[in-house]
């Protein structure tokens, strides 16, 4: 198995180490739940499942202020929203479609937001956050904040307009936003290498007068965790966006209804042997920072937290009819 | 035969027919579609004329245009009518006018086909009919045929029309069923609407997704009640066949309009008005009805989804409430 | 004082009021605006807060919108209503939707400042009003000002909401003229029509660039015939004043529609669509008519270009036909 | 004065050169003349005139085959209509809003548009050719005719999210197009440089794997020229796009109405030194290909051209009504 790169291990606690590895067990459980729970028929409508992409995820948000820094999403943002720390009773409940969802009901799977935990929201349109994601950023750098924004994409989003208009806005606007592409490879069916003419889309960033980062293997938690570290100081300090890559895989289709055709079981096998999750394990029992034991219990104890998040969904009321009609507009 | 099998049946004919004819879009070649709709075209006709693309539909709809203007016939694969914001400039600005800003010079066949409607859970930025908006803009045809018959009778009368076209199909619907001719000369006129079901009682306007619906509540009020319902079935929008709205109207003196959009602005407020300001007015013996999707984004909850839509059960009490005058 | 200088100084005082209020878009600074709209502007706020973009409608609007979410208050000036088809994702697929499908989380204060139709001779890309789409979108607020006051007291009114404006100026009707409140309190309510001239014999409704010719329509026959035109001005499209609108043609039981978008689908259809379904209907002794711009791209020649929109003497016949019920 | 560089001069025919004279001299004095007749209120409506960038139009188009080869261009088209040798009654006709102009009076300078001759079209919209552009060229490269498509637009047009969207497509589909930027410094009042983070636009090209092409001198009619023919040629052999920028300068305002106050007279005195037209006739002369004579013919020449489309143009009938509700739709 592909090791986890050990460097700069000692700067990090344990403590943030074990919460790390917890949000990735999280969201691999949420997942494979909500996926069990499509194919029985009581979750509706589409899902996109971060399984697979756990440490792209939670490598990119450790490394920010949580509860303080922004982060824009897309259609694939579980990942995401549980690394930031949401409410996973109130998830589940939303991709129920409950009145306790995050989002009432409203949203959904590809809505996820959690606008009080610096989750600026998940995103159905392809290359749809990342105008929001500079805007965010504008308004961090003219009150000052310090804070920075992430905008999460994939490498399909990367040939969207919107991705260089928006580039090229943040770049001569200096604002700090980390502009983060996980690249599982596909977009969809679409193989990334079919649709752009280089090797790898970070090096787009030279068009903006920009850093261009590559992480190139992006199931590497660590890895992903110093880059963005490296990353996040920069953007922090005033020098402006920067664009980073990183390759993973998602081990399921594209959504919930996916044949599959576009690529082999090889392939996806071959990915598995890169398992995000079971590296860092390694990792945390050779750095001797765990027992097997203590692993067993924080997969115990984040299997405990997503099978109580299906009961609270289950046990949640359905919205009513009249919360339907409201929330378009603010007062 | 399903809506999703005559739209591979519709646009295979074609391409076989006429070699400029092609299909371009987002995964519509080995996955077969976003909606299926193109499974099996890869094998038969190739990567070129199935011809996958990156995610950029402002690139896809302009190089469709570009096309188009230069002797091709490109179909695209809009996926989500949600997405077509992205081709707006390419479709608005571009396709529906320069044949008129060149002062009559050049054309652009080709047909942008769009997934409407929700009915699939997938909430507010995936279930939208937009089709009001394309209405609006001179120079653009808008079809959204109801049954697999005419989905594939007018999808071939879009890629032979030798202007741009938004087809609209409906995401709910791709598995319904129905009679479909094998005949590949099987072609509707564009522009002409079909009274579904003759009645003498109330005259039901609707298109696309709702016709399944209207049919069942007339079926339905004229087995308990015995009203004779006539259902016109718009099938296209622009050009709107105003006649044949006017004179089920004139017959009726009954009118209850229905669409799945969003009623303010929505189609069929401009039905509305165009027999308001008919001689159809004349006739009538009621106000004209509309029943049409809330004006609210399109909730994720499937039940609150599903109120948001005419349901038959309300048509059928719209229908009784003209009958009945109430 | 101008329409012009209205807009310059209902954004003047708000950004003087509020810090988080600031103007972006293509040109706002030292030109001054395409249409002159911010001219002395960038002296009084400075760079930061009269903010050149680069030629991006999309970001520019998806930075307004993500800058709103997160506690700032950005006016953008689209310049040509036309260039806003670069900007439909971030309007009506984020901007429109993000509250609701947040479950009322968050807010978008923006406003979209667009110079809809023609009158200047600018052709097809850069003459449309395209109101009628923004109107069928749930979530956004849609405003068309006819008077320098109106358009002060809207505007601020605009930029005061929590949600999304579309708010529309018109190219051909910066130079117009009218009486403006100096008073930076001078707040006019959205969601209200305003009847503008009071009658009992016909009501007419419009909004926008079309209120000056209809007024000067009513006075004509007035003085000629002495017919009483009742003359209901929108102002806010969407949410619809409808019973203002209810109520004046409840009083006159004739009604004509004016606005200068194309016909087919403008938002006049809307707007006897719901006349016709309301208890107005009872009360209508003619049909609903309807006098909008021509269902054709804004050509050129300004001869034609300014046939292709209802002019005083054509607004003044239509009244005279409804009047006289021919 | 600057030199007009001499590179190659033998291979090109005198008649050639005389023809590029002879369209720089056209655009020149026709734009004049709208001038001229926009101030005296005979034609309406906006026109952007191409006065100061004779050069950077006609020695790209002098490079196709004309009449086969095919161009898209942008609200600022005059300059390409011409070298593509439209018929100047008819663009002037057009630009008074006639029944005879190019497009029977209802497009305007902003629309015209010879599809016959290769021109598809000005565009209204920024960006709103590219799209058209890689579709023409699509068609060239599916039915293997070897024509190619050149794209006009401005330097304000690079940060669209179009020109990311189609010179990505048409990289990874190798289409035979030439994505041309005349950079005249200006969008509107928008100096280039405070809109993007980078020197020059054209090295954006790395981001699709396609070469990028500077031409410092715009203004140097045979350096355009040489460049152009050595890009066309790469792209006629079918090795796919390439993006080219040319450095040049409009004397007039953006539009008819534009106070200029975003620039110097002095910067426009600057570059009026080195006059694209001035040179070339000096390099003509030099190079002893033509007498102060034979330049006063084809002065005079181009001014009667110029003349007689405005005799054509005033003396023909306005449109009908009926006019207007023709041509929406194609049979
Ligand atoms: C504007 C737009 N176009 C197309 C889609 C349909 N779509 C949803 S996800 C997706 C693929 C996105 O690929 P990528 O960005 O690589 O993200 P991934 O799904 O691989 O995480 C597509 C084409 C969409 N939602 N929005
Ligand atoms: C989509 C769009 N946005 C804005 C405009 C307004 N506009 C017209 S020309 C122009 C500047 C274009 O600059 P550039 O591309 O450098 O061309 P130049 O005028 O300098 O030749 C602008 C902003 C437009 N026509 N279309
Ligand atoms: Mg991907
Ligand atoms: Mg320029």
């Amino acid at each position: 198995m592909a090791k986890t790169s050990s460097k700069k291990v000692t700067d990090i606690s344990k403590e943030k180490l074990l919460e790390m590895h917890r949000s990735m067990l999280d969201i691999r459980n949420f997942d494979n739940k909500v996926n069990r729970l499509v194919k029985r028929g009581v979750v509706p409508g589409m899902t996109h499942f971060s399984i697979g992409e756990e440490a792209a995820n939670v490598g990119a948000v450790a490394a920010l202020e949580i509860g303080s820094d922004l982060i824009t999403s897309n259609h694939r943002g579980h990942g995401q929203s549980i690394a930031l720390g949401i409410n996973l009773n109130e998830m589940m409940a939303e991709i129920m479609g409950k009145a306790t969802g995050t989002c009432k009901g409203k949203g959904g799977s590809m809505h996820i937001a959690d606008l009080d935990g610096g989750n600026l929201g998940a995103n159905g349109i392809v290359g749809g956050g990342m105008g929001m994601a500079i805007g965010a950023a504008l308004t961090q750098k003219i009150k000052k904040t310090g804070k920075i924004v992430v905008c999460f994409f994939g490498d399909g989003a990367v040939n969207e307009g919107t991705f260089h208009e928006t580039l090229n806005m943040a770049s001569i606007w200096k604002l700090p936003v980390i502009f983060y592409s996980i690249n599982n490879m596909y977009g969809i069916s679409t193989p990334i290498s079919s649709v752009i003419n280089i090797d790898y889309n970070y090096r787009r960033a030279a068009s903006y007068g920009i850093p261009g980062h590559f992480i190139e293997d992006g199931n590497d938690l660590m890895a992903v965790y110093n880059k963005f570290e490296e990353i996040v100081k920069y953007v922090r300090e005033g020098n402006g966006p920067v664009l980073v890559e990183s390759i993973t895989y998602r081990y399921l289709g594209h959504s919930t209804s996916d044949p599959g055709k576009y690529r082999t079981k090889e392939e996806v096998d071959e990915w598995k042997k890169k398992d995000p999750i079971l590296r860092f394990e390694q990792y945390l029992l050779d750095n001797k920072l765990v027992t097997k034991k203590d692993i067993e219990a924080i997969e115990k104890a984040s299997e405990d937290a997503v099978e109580e998040s299906v009961k609270f969904a289950l046990s949640s009321p359905e919205p009513t009819l009249e919360s339907a009609f409201e929330d378009i507009f603010a007062p | 035969m399903s809506v999703r099998d005559a739209i591979i049946m519709a646009m295979s004919e074609e391409m076989r027919r006429d070699e400029n004819v092609f299909l371009m879009g987002e995964d519509v070649g080995i996955f077969g579609g976003d909606f299926g709709t193109s499974v099996g075209m890869l094998e038969e006709f190739g990567k070129e004329r199935i011809r996958d693309t990156p995610i950029s539909e402002n690139a896809i709809s302009g190089a469709a245009i570009g096309a188009a203007m230069t002797g091709l016939r490109p179909i695209v694969d809009v996926t989500f009518m949600d997405f077509i914001v992205y081709m707006m400039d390419n479709i608005v600005n571009q396709a529906a006018k320069t044949r008129y800003m060149f002062g009559g010079k050049g054309q652009i066949p080709v047909v942008f086909r769009a997934a409407a409607g929700g009915g699939v859970g997938s909430a507010a930025q995936h279930s939208q009919s937009l089709e009001a908006w394309f209405t609006h803009i001179p120079g653009l045809k808008v079809i959204a045929p109801g049954t697999p018959a005419d989905v594939k009778g007018l999808l071939k009368a879009a890629i032979r029309d030798n202007n741009p076209v938004i087809f609209l199909e409906y995401k709910a619907q791709y598995n319904m069923k129905g009679e479909v001719p094998l005949d590949p000369d099987f072609v509707l006129p564009i522009g002409k609407a079909d009274i579904k079901r003759e009645g003498k009682d109330v005259t039901v306007v609707t298109y696309g997704r709702m016709l399944e619906r209207v049919m069942k509540a007339a079926e339905e009020v004229h087995e308990a009640e015995g009203v004779e319902v006539e259902v016109v079935d718009l099938r296209t929008l622009s050009p709107l066949d105003k006649d044949t709205v006017i004179q089920s109207v004139k017959k009726t003196g009954k009118v209850l309009l229905v669409n799945d959009a969003h009623k303010t602005s929505g189609f069929i407020g401009e039905v509305a008005a165009t027999i308001a300001e008919s001689e159809a007015f004349d006739y009538l013996d009621g106000r004209i009805l509309r029943l049409a999707g809330e004006d609210v984004p399109i909730p994720y909850n499937q039940t609150l989804e599903t109120a948001m839509i005419p349901s038959v059960e309300r048509i059928r009490k719209y229908i009784l409430r003209l009958v009945n005058n109430r």
